[in-house]
């Protein structure tokens, strides 16, 4: 079977992926999926260790992550959706009423 | 002999049952009739609730549930979640804050739309706070964590006309995205080697060792970043001077109080039982040291929360940055812990939670000052507020105790409850840790006597106008204030129920 | 039993008394409380007198009547009267003088209808009363004390007029002038409980005797900066001197007596016969037996004195005002006494002391009397012929001046004779400095001599020079009464010492005044100084010889200078003469710009210090205080800036903090080893 | 429980005063202040202690309840006077009465709030003078700079914000400081001691108790506590070159909240410097004998040639406060008898004499409206009173003989000269001696320029005799510093009795 340190590098890189996306999109809705991919990361360690260490508490914990992952979108949609009608864009760079 | 053992085990999470139910009232009151808001009854049953779940908590803390006295702790389904001293002593600080909060917002929100909401989310946003103390295993955590964040940003972005709401909101949201993805992958990394996500099993297999250390201080390391997020520390405090100064001002106080307790509630635990400093300081050949992680934050987060609240012109953002100061204080109580500690530990912890305990008053007390000046519509910058004092003198009495307390100047409950953070922090051997936030505080005092001077001292450039006298913020400040100040005198049985509680985790 | 002496603390109290009466009632009683005052000072003259000749029957009187501070563990400090022939002598003085100066207040101030009576007589009184404090003083701190008070009243009685711009600055001066002497005063009184652990004149632990035996090695003493007892009791001795240097008027701290005639007239009488500068030597006199076992002092003592003497006299050659000459009279004057004590003379400086006392009081109330006349012009230049206007005063004038000169058979030949006597023979006996300060001396008789009758001349010979002096104001029985009463006792009281009679003739017995000086304390009498002079005697033929050529030759000198002046002033139309003087006129005009350069220290050296250093102060040491909150503010607004409002540099700068974090604590911390 | 009646009646008599209306307050304050007034001359007739109550002294009115356990050390419930906290415990309720009576006049707005604070400051300054437990008394300590905080800046002068805000970090970081020192040494001390009471501890370390912390051995740790804290208090002193703060604040602070400043507060450095460095670190104080009494010549001299240039009385008056602190300094490290004896001496008597004259300079601002010199002459051909009073007061002073001044004064130059701390201790001395000098020539040139001379006055005020009640207090003053001067005994002796166990104290470590 492949050994648990190709996992590590992969959800490292999926990681590494949504930061680099977050840092340099300014669409708020690319931010969002940015945030999606990192979490997905954690799943991918989660899923595979899982198999590794031989029990489902990796994977249960999955599902409650993706759920939750959900949840946090239709929050961030909301916003999104409130930002939009406030500032006419969903450049998150935008709002910068406060600051210093 | 205590009357709990008459009840069945799961009645020790009580605190947070009534309040999911207390939430999910609140939710059928504004169903069967969503038009008419009718404020009085929504805030009075959030507000009841909170009281009856910390009324409980208070009450199993007298009788000693979950400790030493009557068996030690309660862990409750496979150990996702433990009921002992420490969550109930966080659950009182939770439902008090919510408490004010909610009495508070019958004022704040006379005017507002969608008041239903508004009192429920603050409520399960309370709930999940009270199972972030509850919790026992990194699922939980995240889970309640995320169920105490999500009704937050909903909160912070509740004045949907309002840009400044909006963008806290936003800002709010999605760092939290991201340190919520942080935190999950730092936990999917402890998995990785530990192969298991209750705490304490998660101690027991690093004392057997691994080899993945890296892998392992990695994920630690995130974990922190999740909790640093909740907590509004460095690196992770960017949201906290936004969302708290663009929030409505008793969800500022409500984040700033409640939410950063309940970091620290989670924190405390994660930290004492899954990553025992003298086993993680002696893991296969590495050494995770997590409290040099936390004193590095600890120095770094006060110094730039004090540093930068000097220079502000605005009042709300000013608490807001001294929030951060604050929250890096408390880290002093992660930061002191040492290997061979022992009761010193449980000291310094302990005085982290007392410091909380009387923050959560007095910050509680002066953002909501803050909601009441805003409801007379007088603006949030130092100007603003030149001659409050002559207008209503006991609110800007009540105010100065707020900002000489957090300021750590007796004779308030504050300088109590940071001289024993400081002087636990010495005992165990930090004592340049000490002197780092004996310096900070010394600042602090610079601008929040600039409050002060500005109601009692300045003269109004306008003359001012104060129109009602809204009774709920009145009865919440001066709560405060009271509570505030009898801390000093009263300080004892916080710090004892702290100390002893904290000395259960080791 | 309760003797006379018991009531010796009355004649302090009864000053004291109308002091408190003047001050609280004065402007409700008749004479604005004069009345009080002169009823004070009589009773404390009458006591005086009893006690006087009490102490002549050889009591004496030595006892503490009052604990000011009860030491635990350390010494009391005491206030206590000290009876002794010099004290009893110098009550006498003081409290007839007070009379005589309060009676003739009554025409100078009264009739002339001055305002703030009360006050004026509340000062008198109090005046008084610390001075009579000070004279009975049995140990060196209260004697300090009242000679600060001293110091105060004659603060409050120069600056009588303070509705004037003269008086209080003069006030102001005197104090300050004699505060700098009283500096040191106050360090030595500080040594000398440090050095002897007590400060008192007499008795078993009286510091003379203390110091005497330490000499001897009979008795420890603490020494301080790890000096040897010789030279540390001369270093005592010489801080005690600075307060005599300043409240006699002795070089350089002369300065504010001149200045102080801004004051009334009879103030000016009072401070210069009876108080306030006679404390000064008093002092002296007082503690000699210290001072007589430290040569050097004794040495610097007798120079001060002598070149005084002469310095003072030189610029009373060239004043205009009769205040001024008498002013700068009084200066050398004593002048003299500090070179008689200075020499050993104690006996003589005393006697001097006394004699001084009558005729100056005298001077002063004659000039009062002829300023009255005048209508409160002083310049000799408006006045002229008043002999025949004013007999009296003329008469008794003319007999304070003979004194003054010291022409035989007044007052003062005989006590000068006798100072200048003291100083011969112990300079002859190997001391040329003593030999110096006699030149110094002697050559001052000259002077002396000259500027008394220029004065005499100016004032009351030739033809008047004003309308004022041609019809002057009249005075009463409140000023000629003193004027008379003084008058006979300058002429007379040198009889009550007759040394050069006893020594030329051989008559035995009529030197009273050292007959009495040698009663009481054994430590505390004239023999017993006269034992410890470091002085030994020589003689030009004889000691019989050198009386009569000492006595020559100082009296040669007054007539000479009393010549001169009758050669250029005793004429109907005298004019200056001070041209002739050349350069050296404005020299005197500017009295030696003696004042010049200590205002100078003031003004030009002080001041200007203290406003650098409040600069100094307002800029760099209260700046670095500012400076230091402002720097934390500058960097407050520094690190805020990090917190840019764009969430994607918070989103970089969160990734780049936990990058920080992993390599520092990978690279630093040791973690993922 | 007389102390805790003193002060709970003090801290009643204050919230009574907060909540009457504005025109009766000034006279209820006044009414309400003699209680205290009362209590503590009681106290004062019927004391009966003997020794100095850190040393194991017997303390009079002492009480002694446990209050809090925080961590390793407990906090009491000590209070109690003997003989160096007594007389400050009369002069504060004396002064505070007769402040009260003299902002009669100034005071004209807010006035129910301005006499509360007083009498709140009161009862705090009433708890640092009695508190024996290390944490009441730094409660009772900062507790004291609240109340100042607001008399200065509502009250004060046009830049009251600025000296208000100084004051109160300054004074503030000062205490911090001082904290920190002596918390460290208490934690040196390790488990030699139990609580927080300052007789246990000062007890301790005569012991020999103190051991080594934050990686300083015992000897190192003294030192730098003691540094700390001889910052931390010197900044009250205040010791110069700490002093900045001090001017502006008098300057701004209305005349009443001067009289209190300079009276009072003030010797809270001293009476602590005495308690603390000088009580318990004997040692290590006469090892920095010579720095220290450098200071003390240095603020005794550089305060009065300040003074000496200034323009404005307040500031004169202000200026010659840290001239005669220093005299206190000098005389606390002289360690005999007569010096530190009169140094607690010499903080009464300040206490009286500085009030006395910033008194006498505000009843003069209250009819001219101004401070300065040059706006002024011949005052006293207007108000002779106040004039007559104020000449009287400048000379107590410049130390005249017979007033309270000179005691002080005379017994810190014995006691300071005899000293044995150093050799030299006579030179410095004579230094400090100088000090008498300056005093007179500031005070007589501004006497000289203000009150004499012919009449004139730049202002359209027209100047007349101060109300009674003006000048009464000014009076009692005078009348006060007359008694202690004649009979110094009154409170000398019981100082004495408290202060000689101090000179007793050996080496410790």
């Amino acid at each position: 079977m492949v050994p648990p340190q190709y996992y590590l590098l992969l959800s490292a890189a999926v990681f590494c992926i949504g930061i680099f996306g977050l840092l340099t999109r300014r669409n708020a809705l690319l931010f969002l999926m940015s945030v999606e991919l990192m979490l997905n990361a954690a799943n991918i360690n989660l899923v595979a260790f899982s198999l590794y260490w031989g029990n489902v508490t990796g994977q249960t914990f999955t599902l409650f992550t993706l759920a939750l992952a959900a949840a946090e979108v239709a929050v961030g949609i909301g916003i999104i959706l409130v930002l939009y009608r406030n500032f006419d864009d969903v450049d998150v760079t935008n709002a910068t009423t406060m600051r210093w | 002999m205590t009357p709990l053992q008459t009840l069945p085990e799961w009645a020790a999470t009580a605190p947070a049952i009534v309040l999911a139910l207390t939430g999910l009232a609140l939710l059928l009151i504004d169903t069967i009739d969503p038009d008419s808001t009718n404020n009085g009854l929504l805030a009075g049953t959030a507000t009841l609730g909170a009281l009856a779940a910390g009324g409980i908590a208070g009450w199993f803390l007298i009788n000693g549930t979950g400790m030493e006295s009557t068996g030690g702790a309660i862990s409750l389904y496979g150990d996702a979640l433990v009921v002992d001293g420490m969550s109930l002593f966080f659950t009182l600080i939770f439902t008090s804050v919510a408490a004010m909060v909610t009495v508070a917002s019958y004022d704040y929100l006379a005017d507002e739309a969608h008041q239903g909401e508004f009192y429920s989310l603050v409520i399960f946003a309370t709930t999940g706070m009270t199972l972030m103390g509850m919790s026992n295993s990194l699922a939980t955590v995240f889970i309640s964590l995320e169920l105490a964040s999500l009704p937050s940003y909903a909160l912070v972005a509740f004045l949907k006309k309002d840009r400044g709401s909006i963008e806290a909101g936003l800002k709010y949201f999605l760092i939290g995205a991201l340190s919520s993805a942080v935190f999950a992958f730092g936990i999917s990394l402890v998995f990785a080697v530990t192969g298991s996500l209750v705490l304490p099993e998660v101690a027991a297999s690093l004392a057997e060792g691994t080899e993945l250390v890296g892998v392992l201080g990695l994920g630690v390391l995130m974990i922190a970043g999740g909790f640093a997020f909740k907590t509004a520390s460095v690196p992770f405090h960017f949201w906290a001077p936004e969302a708290y100064e663009g929030a409505p001002a008793p969800v500022s106080a409500f984040l700033s109080s409640a939410s950063k307790a309940a970091g620290f509630a989670v924190a405390f635990r994660v930290f004492t039982v899954a990553f025992p400093l003298e086993t993680v300081t002696a893991v296969g050949g590495g050494s995770v040291d997590w409290s040099l992680l936390f004193a590095v934050l600890a120095v770094v987060t006060m110094t730039l929360g004090n540093f930068a609240a000097a220079t502000q012109n605005n009042v709300k953002r000013m608490l807001a940055y001294s929030s951060i100061g604050h929250a890096g204080y408390a880290l002093i109580g992660l930061a002191a812990i040492t290997t061979d500690g022992g009761a010193a530990n449980g000291d310094v912890l302990g005085a982290s939670m007392a410091h909380l305990f009387v923050y959560g008053f007095m910050n509680t007390g002066a953002f909501l000052f803050i909601a009441m000046v805003e409801k007379w519509g007088l603006g949030r910058t130092f100007e603003d507020y030149n001659g409050i004092a002559s207008k209503a003198p006991i609110a800007a009495s009540a105010m100065t105790v707020f900002m000489f307390s957090l300021a750590g100047l007796p004779p308030f409950g504050g300088f109590f409850s940071k001289y024993a953070l400081f002087e636990s922090a010495i005992g165990s051997g930090f004592w340049w840790l000490a002197a780092v936030g004996a310096v900070n505080s010394a600042l602090s005092l610079f601008y929040y006597s600039r409050v002060v001077k500005a109601m009692w001292i300045e003269e109004p450039s306008k003359p001012l106008e104060i129109g009602s006298q809204p009774v709920g913020l009145y009865v919440a400040i001066i709560f405060a204030a009271v509570g505030t100040v009898l801390l000093l005198p009263g300080f004892q049985p916080v710090i004892e129920t702290a100390q002893t509680v904290a000395a259960a985790l080791f | 039993m309760a003797g006379i002496l018991d009531f010796a603390p009355a004649i302090v109290l009864l000053p004291f008394l109308s002091f408190l009466i003047a001050l609280g009632a004065g402007r409700y009683m008749p004479k604005g409380g004069a009345l009080a005052g002169i009823g004070a000072t009589a009773g404390s003259f009458v006591l005086s007198i009893a006690t006087f000749f009490a102490v002549s029957g050889g009591q004496t009187y030595n006892q503490t009547i009052y604990t000011w501070a009860e030491g635990l563990d350390a010494i009391n400090l005491t206030f206590g009267l000290l009876i002794d022939p010099l004290s009893s002598m110098m009550l006498v003085i003081v409290t007839l003088v007070a009379l005589l100066v309060h009676i003739f207040s009554l025409g100078y101030m009264n009739d002339e209808g001055e305002t703030g009576l009360p006050r004026y007589y509340a000062g008198l009184g109090l005046f008084t009363a610390s001075m009579l404090g000070f004279v009975v003083a049995d140990n060196l701190l209260m004697a300090f004390m009242f000679f600060e008070l001293v110091g105060l009243c004659s603060y409050l009685l120069i600056g009588f007029h303070f509705r004037q711009d003269g008086p209080p600055s003069a006030a102001k001066k005197a104090f300050l002038v004699t505060r700098f002497g009283d500096y040191f005063f106050l360090i030595g009184v500080v040594a000398v409980f440090a050095t002897f652990g007590s400060a008192a004149f007499a008795g078993p632990d009286a510091f003379p005797v203390l110091a005497e035996e330490a000499l001897n090695g009979e008795h420890s003493v603490n020494t301080f900066l790890g000096m040897g007892e010789q030279a540390w009791f001369t270093v005592v001795g010489l801080l005690v001197l600075g307060g005599v240097v300043g409240k006699s008027a002795q070089f350089p701290l002369h300065t504010w007596l001149p200045d102080a005639m801004e004051g009334p007239t009879p103030v000016s009488a009072l401070i210069h016969a009876a108080t306030m500068v006679a404390a000064g030597v008093y002092l002296v006199a007082r503690m000699y037996g210290f001072y007589v076992l430290t040569p050097t002092t004794l040495a610097i003592i007798a120079l001060i004195g002598g070149f005084t003497a002469l310095f003072a006299a030189t610029m009373g050659v060239v004043k205009k005002e009769i205040k001024q000459v008498l002013a700068y009279s009084t200066i050398s004057q004593y002048g003299y006494m500090m070179l008689g004590l200075g020499a050993g003379g104690y006996v003589a400086a005393t006697f001097h002391l006394m004699t001084h006392a009558f005729f100056k009081a005298l001077l002063f109330l004659g000039a009062g009397s002829v300023i009255i006349a005048m209508h409160h012009n002083e310049n000799m230049w408006d006045m002229g012929g008043l002999k025949d206007k004013m007999p009296v005063t003329y008469y008794a004038f003319l007999s304070g001046s003979l004194a003054l000169a010291g022409i035989v058979p007044f007052a003062g030949f005989w006590s000068k004779d006798e100072v200048l006597y003291e100083t011969l023979i112990h300079g002859l006996g190997g001391s040329p400095i003593l030999l110096a300060a006699y030149a110094m001396g002697l050559l001052a008789v000259f002077f002396t001599g000259f500027y008394t009758f220029r004065m005499v001349f100016l004032t009351f010979h030739g033809e008047p020079r004003s309308g004022t002096a041609r019809d002057p104001h009249g005075v009463r029985w409140n000023v000629k009464g003193p004027l008379a009463v003084l008058g006979v006792l300058a002429a007379t009281t040198g009889l009550v010492n007759m040394v050069p009679v006893e020594k030329l003739f051989g008559i035995k017995g009529i030197d009273f005044l050292h007959q009495f000086l040698d009663g009481s304390f054994s430590s505390l009498n004239a023999h017993h100084y006269a034992e410890l002079i470091p002085y030994s005697s020589g003689y030009i033929g004889g000691e019989a010889g050198t009386v009569a050529i000492g006595a020559a030759v100082s009296l040669g000198f007054a007539l000479g200078g009393a010549a001169l002046a009758h050669v250029l002033y005793n004429v109907p139309e005298p004019v200056e003469h001070t041209d002739k003087l050349g350069s050296i006129k404005t020299v005197l005009y500017n009295n030696y710009y003696q004042d010049e350069y200590q205002v100078w220290i003031a003004t030009g050296v002080v001041q200007p210090i203290s406003r650098v250093l409040d600069k100094f102060d307002q800029g760099i040491v209260d700046g670095v205080v500012n400076g230091i909150s402002s720097v934390s503010l500058f960097a407050g607004g520094r690190v805020k800036r990090i917190q840019t409002g764009v969430v994607s540099n918070y989103a970089a700068l969160l990734t780049l903090g936990l990058t920080a974090l992993l390599l520092g604590l990978g690279l630093l911390g040791g973690w993922f080893a | 429980m007389i102390i805790e009646a003193l002060i709970a009646v003090t801290f009643l008599a204050a919230l009574v005063t907060f909540v009457l209306p504005n025109r009766y307050a000034g006279k209820a304050a006044f009414a309400l202040s003699l209680a205290p007034v009362v209590g503590s001359l009681y106290m004062w007739q019927q004391y009966d202690a003997s020794g100095n109550a850190l040393l194991g002294g017997n303390i009079a009115f002492e009480t002694d309840v446990a209050w809090l356990q925080l961590g390793q050390y407990d906090i009491h419930w000590m209070v109690g006077v003997d003989g160096i906290s007594m007389p400050l415990v009369v002069l504060t309720t004396i002064l505070t009465t007769l402040a009260i009576v003299s902002a009669w006049t100034p005071i004209s707005e807010r006035q129910s709030q301005f006499f509360g604070l007083m009498l709140l400051m009161e009862a705090n300054l009433l708890g640092v003078f009695t508190a024996l437990d290390f944490f009441v008394w730094f409660i009772f300590w900062e507790a004291v700079l609240l109340p100042m905080y607001f008399l200065i800046g509502v009250w004060g002068g046009p830049r009251r914000k600025y000296a208000a805000i100084k004051f109160f970090v300054y004074t503030n970081i000062a205490s911090l400081v001082m904290f920190i020192g002596f918390i460290s040494l208490v934690f040196g001390l390790g488990d030699s001691i139990s609580s927080f009471r300052l007789p246990e501890i000062a007890q301790a370390l005569q012991a020999g108790q103190l051991g080594s912390f934050a990686g300083l051995s015992a000897g190192a740790l003294a030192s730098v506590a003691f540094v700390a804290m001889f910052f931390g208090f010197a900044v009250k002193v205040p010791v110069a070159p700490l002093h900045t703060w001090l001017p502006d604040a008098h300057v701004e602070a209305p005349t009443p909240v001067s009289v209190m400043l300079a009276g009072v507060l003030l010797k809270m450095g001293t009476y602590a410097l005495l308690r603390f460095n000088f009580t318990m670190l004997p040692e290590t104080a006469r090892a920095f004998a010579l720095p220290i009494a450098l200071l003390a010549v240095a603020s005794v001299i550089y305060g009065a040639l300040l003074a000496l240039a200034q323009q404005d009385l307040k500031r004169i008056v202000a200026y010659s406060s840290v001239s005669s602190m220093g005299y206190v300094i000098l005389g606390l490290i002289a360690y005999t008898t007569y010096g530190v004896g009169g140094a607690t001496f010499q903080m009464v008597a300040h206490g009286l004499i500085s009030g006395l004259m910033f008194m006498a300079v505000g009843v003069i601002y209250n009819t001219t409206h101004t401070r300065m010199v040059s706006d002024m002459s011949g005052i006293a051909d207007r108000m002779p009173v106040t004039a007559g009073i104020f000449v009287a007061g400048a000379f107590g002073y410049m130390g005249l003989p017979l007033m309270a001044g000179f005691a002080a004064e005379f017994f810190i130059f014995k006691g300071a000269f005899e000293s044995t701390v150093m050799e030299a201790m006579p030179l410095f001395t004579g230094a400090a001696m100088f000090g008498i000098v300056i005093v007179a020539g500031y005070l007589l040139f501004a006497m000289q320029r203000t009150l004499f001379g012919p009449f004139r006055f730049d202002g359209d005020y027209d100047i007349t005799e101060a109300p009674f009640h003006d000048v009464a207090p000014l009076a009692v003053l005078l009348l006060l510093t007359i008694v202690l001067g004649v009979s110094p005994d009154i409170f000398f002796t019981m100082i004495q009795d408290a202060v000689n166990p101090i000179l007793e104290l050996g080496g410790a470590f």
